[in-house]
């Protein structure tokens, strides 16, 4: 499941929706970026711009990729949008499978996969200033892992 | 065809999204961006540096060399930064 | 921190305590390993044996080693020990950092340190019959990575 | 000396914990061992395969060559399998 939302989320409901009434999950994972008040200067906003329809198709996707991959019970990707403060979640991955090795490499997976392909940019007013977030090299070499290992 | 901007693309052309008439020897990404560059200043800037532009037909990531036969929607941002 | 304990737990609750007020936190991993109802057999009721003392020596040894290795913001184990039933919690794993990498390898980490170190046991209630789990030898391999990684 | 079994080896034994006096020339967890083995069936079959026995000397990992002076815990368990 994937949702593109402007209002947070409540890790603990999210999971107690994918869990609710199951018995068959042995390993959950969750996964929550963060709007951090320091990168490369003092952060005191974040705004979180998408393309809308393409980035709900990227995440699904995404999502059904990690499912081809590892023996997943249940996932959930949620990304926020719009102005973000410090502090504030961005964005929330969730996977559930039998074992705790599945759970781990699809959330990793996911987010390695989302930050590299999923048409969202952030912008930060940093020091005062608004500026772009550049990419991380360490990002894409991070997507790539998956794709030399198989 | 429509033609979306995203981020600092958006920003140097000046447009969210618009929609055009391409010339009909225009038959690839590559061939819209040369078009494109051809329309003004900010869309000079803004597909000066091919290295950071990225690209998607119809909501599919795309490059340079992807046609855009039978494409209603192109779109154009830098790469992306979310998670 | 460490915590051995009877009573469940809740998960939102225990991030919310880790990140309140807190603006310097990028990536927030966590793991719940949860009962299973099928474990080569039908499982209807699991019991966790521990060894008192030792086990929260051992929980704050193996943390303190992850954040030997990872920079570390905040950090959080919980196991639960006692009667459970499929579908209950066993244990939780938070990890917090500035980036996504260190949180999800730490995580994962301490899960694997602790399935080879913590001096826990479990006894099933599988297919009508009471028997002590068994050692996964893949639990022992995933251990072994990462010191010969170093 | 403190001894505490744990899981399957203290079904073995019967018994959670005792305090013993260990002979004096038992000096390593081996001897403990070979000591507990003398004590009846019980112990003879929780320590019949020591591969599948684990111990810990005042509450930390050891091995059969784990030198007990000075201890005042030794426990007995099976392979831990928590998590």
């Amino acid at each position: 499941m994937v949702r593109v939302q402007t209002e947070d989320f409540d890790i603990g409901a999210e999971i107690n929706a994918l869990t609710d009434g199951r018995t068959d999950i042995g390993a959950l994972v969750t996964f929550t970026g963060l709007v951090r008040d320091m990168n490369e200067g003092r952060v005191t906003l974040m705004e979180l711009e998408h393309y809308p329809g393409m980035t709900e198709k990227e995440l699904v996707r995404i999502e059904q990729e990690a499912h081809q991959r590892w023996p997943l019970q249940a996932s959930l990707i949620i990304h926020r949008i719009g102005r973000l403060l410090p502090g504030d979640n961005i964005v929330l991955v969730i996977t559930a499978s039998a074992h705790r090795q599945a759970a781990f490499e699809a959330a990793s997976f996911l987010m390695d996969y989302l930050k590299t392909s999923a048409p969202f940019w952030k912008k930060e007013i940093r020091d005062g200033k608004a500026r772009w977030v550049e990419v991380r090299e360490r990002d894409n070499a991070a997507m790539k892992k998956w794709f030399s290992q198989s | 065809m429509k033609l979306l901007y995203f981020a600092r693309v958006k920003e140097s052309t000046g447009v969210a999204e618009e929609e055009v008439m391409l010339p009909r020897n225009v038959t690839t990404v590559a061939g819209v961006v040369e078009w494109l560059k051809t329309r003004g200043e900010g869309y000079t800037h803004a597909f000066a540096d091919l290295a950071i532009i990225r690209c998607a037909v119809d909501q599919q990531h795309g490059d340079l060399d992807t046609p855009i036969a039978g494409a209603s929607e192109i779109a154009f941002f830098p790469p992306v930064t979310g998670g």
